[in-house]
């Protein structure tokens, strides 16, 4: 039982601070938003350049291999920051995908674009079909001449327009697979569009997508890919922690400082109970994250998925609370655009209902609750 | 006791929808349907003169002011049944709140005035109550009113006023005594939007809309004679005027048309081979609030029943508001919950969009209007005598 | 729309109020509960003087016929006072049994002494096998001679120690019935036991007990039978307001005079709020309980049943709120014997286990949850 | 970042358990499982005996006093595999609470007379805190303490005493300075029951059992020497108590236990063919609390990290009290409900009994060792600053 970080631990937490803090302030952070795209090439150059990029790549494959307790740390720093590049997307998820899954060739075919940032990819697995059921995936690609033809949907893909490269989850008869598409492939089209928290996705659209042999990562993925979805399901929720965090630092020093009937809101006991409340589920939730991150890499999929269904469902409702209290103790301040707490009430409902919402990991919890 | 409405209700019921059936524009209907047009000014005028026409523009008015003289209960039967047939709200701040003020505050002059505009939508009335550091502790504001002759010079600002980009009419408290205690130099005074010196800055909210504002006032003169009432008797006034704003205010049409939504969605939602109505743990939770709105429409119709015993509006209503915002906030989670990952695109053309936007604004129920916490230090000094 | 109370259903409120407030105060019920049977022959024999044993006995039979009104306001009066005597399952279920299923001749023979108190029935019902299917019977009668054998198990069925009548349901081939058997017949054996709410129950087994032809009241009660039980859960709904009533009373009157920190505690403002979200629930619950009361004898037994399952399943909400908050907010006094405050506590309990746990009946409301 | 145990915290583990296994007589461990026995004095008293013959006696205490000397992550697991294998729990008023004051404040002498007898179940010990007036606000305690030579004379009342009817001594906080302010004038004094002038009268609880009593004392006298620390001091001594009282306050172990206990009884409970664990409304509730109990093992874990790394127990002990009693509270309603009406019969031998009786009796969780609401303002004053 130990809960200290390494040096290099520490440090990747400290450097993503504090290009935070030094680049990626709130107002900045708001022209990034208005900005066409909703993120900035800039940062993401930046982030390259620090080597967060590489985070998720091994060393041996010329990475930093920070592995789940560096996305533990690096993600909540994200979150605290509500960065609008698409980080986890590209850097954790679909990088952790290529890894697990790519062959040499693969890998170093991408890896060194990923870590650089001139690729940008993303794993596009959601589908209608899969709501229920996280393996449902209806999108078929059919063995075609010496490839494959990739046709199906994709939905609400986090910033797939932002990528060059996607990382499609399919059928190939009776096994799983997940093929490199480029986005610019005859056959893709894109639905755009801006998302609750403020970032941007799409739907996605295969249409007898044309792809090469080699556009395949792996054989069977039926478990990889189970496991690379744990693995971003962990990351995310690393983000969702630096958001609570940092909503309730803010409701916290409001509550100090807004005086009404002469003193300080935080000074009454039914306010002050509130906050205690929510530090509770904050603490709770910090937990729940350290344990996504520690059984993120299980190799036993039960238990994996019960340790990250158990922290998501958890994490879900701490969420909820804590962003829904910080908005109601700021009150009219909490329903308007210029100060942070509801960017972070927005991130955090976005957070609820992405990779499995809450009411789905309870249900999946539940469906392996054993008498043990 | 009867919890039913007897037959004389039944059949102004009756009426009621068969007029919304017939004279409720489509396209208003259909906007409301789509994205709550209740923030459309043009849909809320036209809608206002419909009924202005028909002669039910003002529900809760006495005949003698060109109002319906309705029962309490009529005028609860009536915003029900608009609200269920995706009527836009009717405007508050011109026909529940300044209005009732006039009525028994105001000089003829000014009933002479003002009212009948109000009820015709000529005017747009908007509310100038809270100010930057005076939310929940309203005495506390602090924008001067000097006397200057037969004018008062306004300075100061309004927040969070409610539509009053589309305003001609602003009622506002304002100090006129500055040396009194906080509830004692307060005044009531009507002002006209077009008067030099008031500037408008619509705040942008966190679902994106513009709903409320900033307003300044810098020297803005107005004529004494728009002053309601006694000089520095106006906190008398807006405690008056709150009571008549909580007026139906457990909302049970909307909870009502917002449940009805969310159960036929949850019913066209397929999981596992049934719909997610029928799914044990969701479906728990749908059954869940419709039993708590059933217990609150009865609650409200007791409050109601005992108003019209005549008792004022009494602390009663505090519980009808804590209850109703909880309620209709909860059907808003559900409507996301059901949604899934489909509530996270957030675009006007989107499906999911309205679930989540309303989401996202309804967090204003519990705050605006005497926060939740306000409301339960109500109950708590005003019912249970703590 | 009408919520007064005529002066007939007025007057029965107050003499069962001030029949309570003069002889069955917080310690003569206490040496009623401390007594070998836990409850009164005494308080019996006055309550069948005051008129209220025949309350549910309708005018054209002898009775007061004050229906689900008159149940809802002495079920107020009983729930305050906490009676101990076999009230609701002798005269207002056993008592309404015999009058909605009963022939001329049995009424006859027994409605009189049930005004009068002589005769004690209850109506013994639920079996392991109705917990979650009401209607659920396994107890089964079958044709012997000119009469009937009667088999089978009931549980928990309240004041059974008192009774000396007891209508049992049981199926009789494809039909169902309700069978009167006196306590003492040969077959019958009775467990007795104390109820957490210091009522007395008891789990009965029917062994091949012969039964005369003119046992069975009335025919095919499949209908009947549930209209039986709604009409009883309504006035076990009164009864469980009248203790919330009281316990929230309790605390007030509690709050406003337990002084620490140098202030009543009910100044603080957390705990007023507390108090607040008590009394919300117990409006709730009042509005609920005049529901069950309108609807109880709604001839439709669908509408019937979704409001008495909304009713039971609020106010078994309310009812675990309100109590354990009361206890919560008198501190360790809450826990003793000495004050009403736990004695409203448990009565409260046993109302949520009792006729249907919460949980079913949510259940119950949530199958006929329909898109109208 | 490690959250499993290390292979010598497994090891130690595994001896414990072993230990259990084999040294935990059965009777005893049946009547934990049949009815809660810690509060049966023989076995409470056998069972620390048991402890003491291995070297266990008195896990938190260091080695010199004849503790295990054991880190507070081998006191935390040694505490959770008892509670698991239905041990009865050690009593905390000697060996978690008076001992380590007098580890700490107390003379050579004290130390030598009371710790062996301690450790070994020689004495039973019981507090004397709570008086009629001072529940929450200990501070404002009256039981008054006068010097006549080198005796206290002892007057007065002290109430919610667990167990003491079965004590041979009793420390109490007396108030030997009346004109001092509240927290100055209290002095913490050790009390032989056996010494004229005490009267103890259980407390008859809700759920009919005696843990709590009254004890009065009129005119009891107590040498002196008897006193811990300095006179006058007693508030400093009673805060170092609590801090102590709150090791292993969430109860992992106890929660872990009871809630097997109710995940057994769903796997057995059968409903439309298939179990109450199953059931997707049941199962929910308890997957709900399985997860908040995981989070908290988490939570309690990282705090004794943090407190090893040398920090004092802190005020993260109110977290782990509030939310480990709320989760024993709800494991308590779960087995309750899964009862349903079997809950309702209270007799000893009946089985629905023990899970009522449990609920009854576990309200006392939010109540004692400071309530909830006192943990939550500790929360709001010491953690948040507010």
């Amino acid at each position: 039982m130990d809960f200290s970080f390494t040096d290099e631990q520490q440090m990747l937490l400290d450097t993503t601070r504090r290009f935070i803090a030094e680049r990626y302030g709130f107002e900045h952070r708001n022209q990034v938003r208005a900005s066409a795209d909703g993120w900035s090439r800039e940062v993401w150059a930046q982030l390259a350049e620090l080597g967060l990029l590489a985070i998720n790549i091994p060393e041996e494959e010329g990475g930093i291999g920070a592995g789940p307790v560096g996305n533990l740390l690096v993600g909540n720093a994200i979150g605290e920051g509500m960065l609008l590049e698409p980080f986890w997307s590209s850097a954790v998820v679909a990088t952790h995908a290529i890894v697990a899954l790519g062959s040499a060739e693969q890998k170093s075919k991408w890896l060194p674009a990923l870590a650089g940032g001139e690729t940008i990819a993303v794993l596009a697995h959601e589908e209608a079909s899969t709501r229920f059921d996280a393996m449902n995936v209806e999108t078929r690609a059919t063995p075609s001449g010496d490839g494959w033809e990739l046709s199906g949907r994709k939905s609400a893909v986090y910033h797939a327009p932002a990528a060059n490269l996607l990382l499609v989850s399919a059928r190939a008869g009776d096994e799983w697979g997940v093929f490199a598409v480029p986005a610019d492939a005859t056959g893709v089209r894109s639905s755009p569009y801006a998302t609750v928290d403020e970032q941007r996705a799409a739907d996605l659209v295969f249409e007898k997508v044309a792809l090469a042999a080699d556009a395949r990562l792996g054989g069977d993925a039926r478990q990889s890919l189970q496991a690379v979805l744990d693995y971003g399901l962990a990351a995310l929720c690393a983000e969702a922690f630096g958001a609570m965090d940092r909503i309730l630092a803010a409701t916290l020093s409001y509550s100090r400082s807004r005086v009404q009937f002469g003193a300080p809101i935080g000074s009454f006991q039914a306010l002050q109970h509130r906050m205690a409340e929510m530090l509770m589920h904050l603490e709770q939730a910090r937990s729940m994250s350290y344990l996504a991150a520690s059984r993120c890499t299980d190799p036993d999929p039960a238990a994996r998925g019960a340790a990250l269904s158990a922290a998501k469902a958890l994490m879900g409702q701490a969420a909820r609370y804590i962003g829904q209290q910080a908005v109601q103790l700021h009150g009219g301040m909490g329903m308007t655009d210029e100060l942070d707490v509801s960017h972070y009430f927005k991130r955090l409902l976005a957070f609820e209902l992405r990779c499995g919402t809450t009411d789905q990991h309870l249900e999946n919890y539940r469906r392996q609750l054993r008498v043990a | 006791m009867d919890l039913d409405f007897n037959l004389e209700e039944q059949a102004f019921r009756d009426e009621v929808r068969q007029f919304l059936a017939t004279e409720l524009p489509a396209d208003i209907r259909d906007r409301m349907r789509r994205d709550d047009a209740s923030r459309i000014r043009d849909d809320i005028v036209r809608w206002q003169k419909i009924l202005h026409a028909k002669g039910w523009g003002a529900p809760a008015w006495p005949v003698e002011f060109g109002g319906t003289g309705w029962s309490k209960t009529r005028q609860y039967i009536f915003e029900n049944e608009c609200a269920m047939a995706d009527a836009p709200a009717q405007l508050a701040f011109g026909i529940k709140m300044v209005a009732p003020v006039i009525m028994r505050y105001g000089s003829p002059e000014q009933q002479q005035r003002f009212l009948p505009r109000i009820l015709a939508a000529e005017d747009w009335w908007c509310q100038g109550y809270s100010e930057t550091g005076s939310g929940s502790d309203l005495a506390s504001l602090k924008m001067k009113a000097e006397r200057d002759g037969d004018e008062y010079v306004l300075n100061g600002q309004k927040v969070w006023n409610t539509l009053g980009q589309f305003a001609d009419w602003i009622f506002c408290l304002v100090r006129t005594d500055p040396s009194a205690k906080p509830q004692k130099g307060i005044s009531f005074v009507l002002i006209d939007m077009k008067t030099p010196g008031i500037s408008v800055r619509p705040t942008r909210l966190l679902d994106g809309t513009y709903e409320v504002n900033e307003i300044r006032f810098d020297n803005v003169r107005v004529p004494v004679s728009n002053r309601v009432g006694e000089e520095n008797q106006g906190w008398t006034y807006a405690k008056f005027l709150l009571g008549h704003e909580r007026t139906n205010i457990a909302g049970i049409g909307f909870c009502k048309r917002e449940l009805l939504r969310l159960k036929q969605d949850a019913a066209g939602t397929i999981k596992d081979g049934r719909s997610l109505l029928e799914d044990p743990a969701f479906g728990n939770k749908v059954a869940q609030v419709e039993i708590e709105l059933t217990a609150l429409e009865v609650t409200n119709m007791r409050v109601i029943f005992a108003e019209a015993a005549n008792h004022a509006p009494g602390p009663e209503a505090s519980m009808l508001k804590i209850r109703g915002t909880e309620i209709m906030q909860r059907i808003s989670e559900l409507q996301v919950e059901l949604l899934g990952p489909a509530a996270l695109a957030y675009r006007p053309d989107h499906d999911g969009s309205r679930a989540t936007a309303a989401y996202l604004n309804l967090r204003k129920l519990s705050i605006f209007g005497g926060s939740n916490e306000i409301q339960r230090n109500i109950i708590a000094h005003m019912i249970l005598g703590l």
